[in-house]
């Protein structure tokens, strides 16, 4: 329908720029504005990285349904995204997660292991942020946005942007989902980072999903288009494609370190398993669309192009392979031997500083636990 | 008589009000297709359309506030909240609209709204999904908050916070939605929603409780009369308004009370209760009224959630300690 | 500065289309998208209720200085923005204001008075929304552009849009501030009325201030490219310009009755008095800005648009103007007579069904008040 | 030693902050050229420059979960709530993650961030502006929650605030910035943070306040005095933790105890005061703990809100009511 003042209605569809280097079926395209060389052993590497994060996600998924994690949150899929915008990182970039970013994880060395045992209810989050420039997870749909966005503040209060000193410049990324979108928290990190001009990239997996809503749900136009509303740049890219993900972060990355604010990062992926292990997809989305995405598959493609260049033997895809056995296997022994924590711990973790009153309530814990063990 | 879980009670109880009332709406995030990650709204929405049963962006502080404009337009919209720990960015529009407007317009517009909110631990879940948020809501004026504890209770109460013309906060013992199985009567009279009830005789000790913590009061009291101690529990039902005539009689007979609940100790329900009975019932008092609560620290780690939470032992220990003192 | 990738840096003063129909000399100027044809009648009807709605203001700011009321918020120098769009109202259509549109309100016959309560604190809102098709005041920035947007689903849901019948299609507008434009309440709002294609009309009074937030904090490109960002479009008018508002306001809210979804208007004006009657605005803004401001009075220059064109003679200025001294007259009176509330009739109104617990305290109060007496 | 009322404190210990630690930075609406509305944060943008004073968009969630990135990066950021019922927008950032970082972390993580609101009624406010949320924060695990009753501890209870790694919700009893006025040393060594006090001795009963009661707490102390008797008043300050210990010692003596706030009576801190006392003192107790709060009911209309506050009056009902249990 086309108002004849405001102009024609609004389209989902309307095809937009999608920022591709590589064809779903390995072949090397070009893009005026992202494109980058990339040497032979770059491309392995992202296979590499991709293909143990795939391993990684497809053992956490297995030690679920064995009873070893109580949920596990799949990334199957979009590998090329969070390989793409983890490796375009530099050392003192700072990172803010989901709860499915275990690509970028990777990238920030955080032992797969450590990604599980919050999803085996041992804690609830496994490493140290500081040590690794990346942020727990976050569960509260897009609190994190706006946790980046004062970060960012933060390095610009610390002198730590537009200097030019490449080992100085921060940028901050800020991870969310095509349904995090929706929330109040993620269009007020936007008002923030454009009103301070913050070096923060808002980094988009637009999956097509929300758990059981579609992206229709949230937006009418492509995602990419939010930001223009709120004074700064967006763009789309081909997230299943680590080489166009890699380029574009590195740009948007870029522009934030120099100084020249905040930007929108679309990556267009798709969400090739459940939700989560409680999900079950079949009761909202067609098997053909999943079909549709799979033949897009962001590792099949680096793989092909790797081949069709010859820029891989059968060597390395074998070593890769091994592994990525080897990965499996130690997490499947290491998760099992994580250990549960003391119950009488969680006092003296509420505070920086304890209180009385916690430390009554923790020795009636105690007491309780003595008495039951005289019973016994 | 049918025997259903308390899901496929709140279900069926959900459809009966849509079938009385062509005004009221489903609204929340994955209750059309999917049925809500609970399957709670399961097959609503294909019989009676997605105009009826929405599927809503994800934002919590939009489906409340889209709700009481609903409301205003003459609709009953009853939300889901997906978890407990998600009804945060809908804190404002609950407590300063929701809870305010009638009070506002000097009652000339209602807010016949039901938040539903499956709430409590106990399933080995993440983060924000096992919470307790009921004590905020009933410190917050204009809203009335009940809390079910069983499949026949599920589904007469969600009918009776929909026909309510008052915002009603629905708290679902998610840990019961299908552990909690027994026969319901869809024919029978139910008793009113403002209501709390005496769910075991006793005479030595009262214990109350509400949503999950019924069934652990009632096992605490089964253990304790092996051991010769006569218990009265009590299901509170409705935490506001508070109907705490059945404790004060009971405490007057008993003279000793223990307050069970999730949420944590400092300023839970228990306090309230508390502070009331002592208030109404000083002199019948043998003993303080305890409370057995959540410890006042976050919800910890799921591998250690039964050490956290209000077990057996723990209300067995205060019975105990009420007895004895 | 210009991002060799991703273009230049936004600005908040590129010239934007400002919809202007009538300059600030009084001219008459067309504009090829909102140009309608307005009859004396309607011109003089305009003048007469922005004389009158700015003596309201007027009046109720003295009777704030004289103790009457404990608190007035202007809308001093806004009075076409709010007429503009109260007048296109179609009486179906239901407005969500915020504290500020007593010029809104008085086109949906409140009377003034009934304006006057809240401020002066005995109650919470003075009129049946019901009978006005006119929300009470919200206080709580943004949350009421929500309740427009639900209250616009329940329209659809009435299949009252895009029928055609004018007597039955109905359109909501959602009143709010520039700074209300930084909430996550607003911004949900829009991805909800998107979403949904809801028949509601945005309308944002960019008064440029929030209190003593200038504009630039808030947004750093024009406030009404917001909605570009959400798939529905947005249009800047002349805010000081009565015939602009009122001709944009009729399309968008046409626009959204016929079912084509929200619109965002921007009408762009100036908040010449202080934020409420205890603000101090010489504390952050400068004299010669409101001076500036000034000469583009609302009604300045529809009078002179009036008498350039002899479309009102002096006794059609003599008449507002003695009908605007009696209104005067009567809000100094009505409000001194404004009956202060029964303490005790609190207790009846926070629930439909009334419930023990508030007897007793009622009861409690009662008994209280008997003992006091007693006493003295 | 200068005579300053309680806005001056908070401006002077603002200051002072500032200038012992260049981490600290001010934040929130108006704060900056304005002042905030109150003028607490006065001079401080010209003095520190605006990157140290945040003149921040409207929009209390970003306000809070940018402080909670800046106190990642090593910041302490003091945020303004411009008023009590506009903290609501930010209740999920502050429930959910300010209050839970450092669990979550394991105490990798701190959050030094302190959350100024002014708070409670009696200034002739419109809706929103003269509401008591305490009991809220005081629920919630993780954060720490004061309130001040005087300029002397407000100059310094802000600075302590601002020294602790933990997450503080700092009350202001609005009403009192420009009424109290009193001596402050600013030399002085203050009291530890986490203490109450007894600001009056006496042997009859006890009357518990903070914040904006406190005084009229003493001033029914005062006129109970002139009656023959003796009242002793303990000024809480801290919410969370509750220092109850001096409660309990003049309880012990007093064998009564009436706990005032503006906060809605119904899980208001006297709930969780009385719940605790009772259990502690049981045997010392001659009445049961009374309170005296605000009404059920939201915040009225301001031409009643001294019917609604609780006042002298109904201090000394409470007093003769206990006196005479
Ligand atoms: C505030 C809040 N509301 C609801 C949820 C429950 N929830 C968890 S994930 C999810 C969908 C998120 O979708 P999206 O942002 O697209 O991310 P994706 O899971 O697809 O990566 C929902 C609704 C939550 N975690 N937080
Ligand atoms: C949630 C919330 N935060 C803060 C306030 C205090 N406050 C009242 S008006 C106002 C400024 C609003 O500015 P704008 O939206 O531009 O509207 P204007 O007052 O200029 O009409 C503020 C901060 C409030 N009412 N609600
Ligand atoms: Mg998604
Ligand atoms: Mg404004």
């Amino acid at each position: 329908m086309t108002d004849p003042v405001f102009g024609p209605a609004p389209d989902l569809d309307a095809d937009p720029e999608l920022v591709q280097l590589l064809t779903p079926e390995g072949e090397r395209v070009h893009h005026p504005g992202f494109d980058l060389e990339f040497s032979a052993e770059q491309v392995r590497g992202f296979y590499r990285d991709m293909t143990l994060v795939r391993r990684l996600d497809i053992e956490a998924t297995a030690l679920q349904r064995h009873g070893e994690l109580g949920l596990w949150v799949q990334s199957l899929g979009q590998e090329a995204a969070q390989i793409g915008a983890g490796r375009a990182l530099l050392p003192q970039d700072y990172v803010f997660p989901t709860y499915r970013e275990h690509g970028v994880a990777w990238c920030r060395d955080i032992d797969p292991v450590q990604l599980l045992s919050m999803y085996r209810g041992v804690d609830h989050g496994g490493w140290d942020p500081a040590e690794h420039n990346f942020n727990l997870y976050t569960v509260v749909i897009g609190a994190q946005t706006l946790h980046a966005t004062g970060y960012a503040m933060g390095v610009q209060r610390d002198g730590a942007v537009g200097t030019g000193d490449p080992t100085r410049d921060t940028a901050v990324v800020a991870h969310f989902g095509d349904g995090a979108s929706s929330q109040g928290d993620v269009s007020e990190a936007f008002v923030f980072a454009a009103s301070y001009n913050a070096p923060v990239v808002f980094f988009c997996q637009n999956n097509q999903w929300a758990i059981s809503e579609p992206i229709e749900r949230q937006s009418r136009i492509p995602l990419y288009r939010r930001s223009q509303g709120f004074g700064f740049p967006g763009v789309r890219v081909d997230g299943n494609d680590v080489l166009a993900t890699y380029s574009v972060m590195q740009a948007a990355l870029r522009h934030a370190r120099e100084g020249q604010g905040p930007i929108l990062v679309e990556a267009f992926t798709y969400r090739m398993g459940a939700h989560t292990t409680t999900d079950d997809p079949t009761r909202y989305r067609h098997a053909e669309e999943v079909e549709q995405w799979r033949l897009k598959d962001p590792i099949t493609r680096v793989e092909a192009h790797l081949r069709r260049e010859g820029l891989a033997d059968e060597a390395f895809f074998e070593e890769v392979a091994a592994e990525a056995d080897e990965l499996g296997e130690r997490m499947r022994r290491e998760c099992k031997a994580l250990p549960d924590p003391q119950p009488r711990g969680i006092f003296d973790l509420v505070h920086a500083e304890q209180t009385e009153e916690l430390v009554a309530q923790q020795a009636s814990y105690d007491a309780h636990v003595a008495s039951f063990e005289e019973v016994h | 008589m049918t025997t259903m879980t308390m899901a496929k009670a709140l279900n069926n109880g959900l459809r009966r009000a849509m079938e009385d009332d062509d005004k009221v709406l489903v609204m929340g995030e994955d209750v059309g297709t999917l049925g809500g990650v609970f399957r709670i709204t399961d097959g609503l929405q294909k019989d009676f359309g997605d105009d009826r049963v929405i599927d809503t962006p994800l934002a919590e502080s939009g489906i409340v506030g889209t709700a009481v404009g609903l409301a205003m337009r003459g609709y009953r919209p009853v939300v889901e909240i997906q978890f407990d720990g998600f009804v945060y960015p809908a804190y404002d529009q609950i407590v300063c609209q929701v809870a305010k407007l009638h009070f506002r317009s000097q009652g000339r517009i209602k807010m016949p709204i039901v938040i539903r909110i499956p709430f409590g631990g106990g399933i080995g879940a993440v983060e924000h999904h096992s919470e307790s948020p009921e004590a905020q809501f009933v410190h917050t004026p204009g809203l009335k908050v009940v809390a079910c504890s069983n499949p026949a209770d599920a589904y007469t109460m969600i009918q009776q916070a929909i026909a309510s013309d008052d915002p009603v906060i629905f708290l679902e013992p998610k840990r019961l939605y299908y552990s909690a199985k027994a026969d319901v009567d869809e024919a029978a009279t139910p008793p009113p929603l403002w209501k709390s009830q005496v769910v075991r005789t006793g005479s030595d000790a009262t214990l109350v409780g509400y949503g999950p913590t019924v069934s652990t009061c009632l096992d605490a009291a089964a253990v304790a009369a092996e051991e010769g101690r006569s218990i009265e529990v009590i299901d509170l039902r409705t935490l506001s308004p508070l109907d705490l005539g059945p404790v004060h009689e009971s405490v007057r007979r008993t003279g000793r009370l223990v307050v069970v609940h999730e949420a944590h100790m400092t300023l839970g329900m228990g306090a309230e209760i508390a502070a009331r009975v002592t208030e109404e019932c000083f002199h019948s008092l043998e003993a303080p009224v305890l409370r057995v609560g959540g410890y006042d620290t976050p919800y910890p780690p799921s591998r250690i959630e039964e050490a956290y939470l209000p077990d057996l032992d723990r209300v067995l220990d205060a019975v105990d300690r009420t007895v004895g003192f």
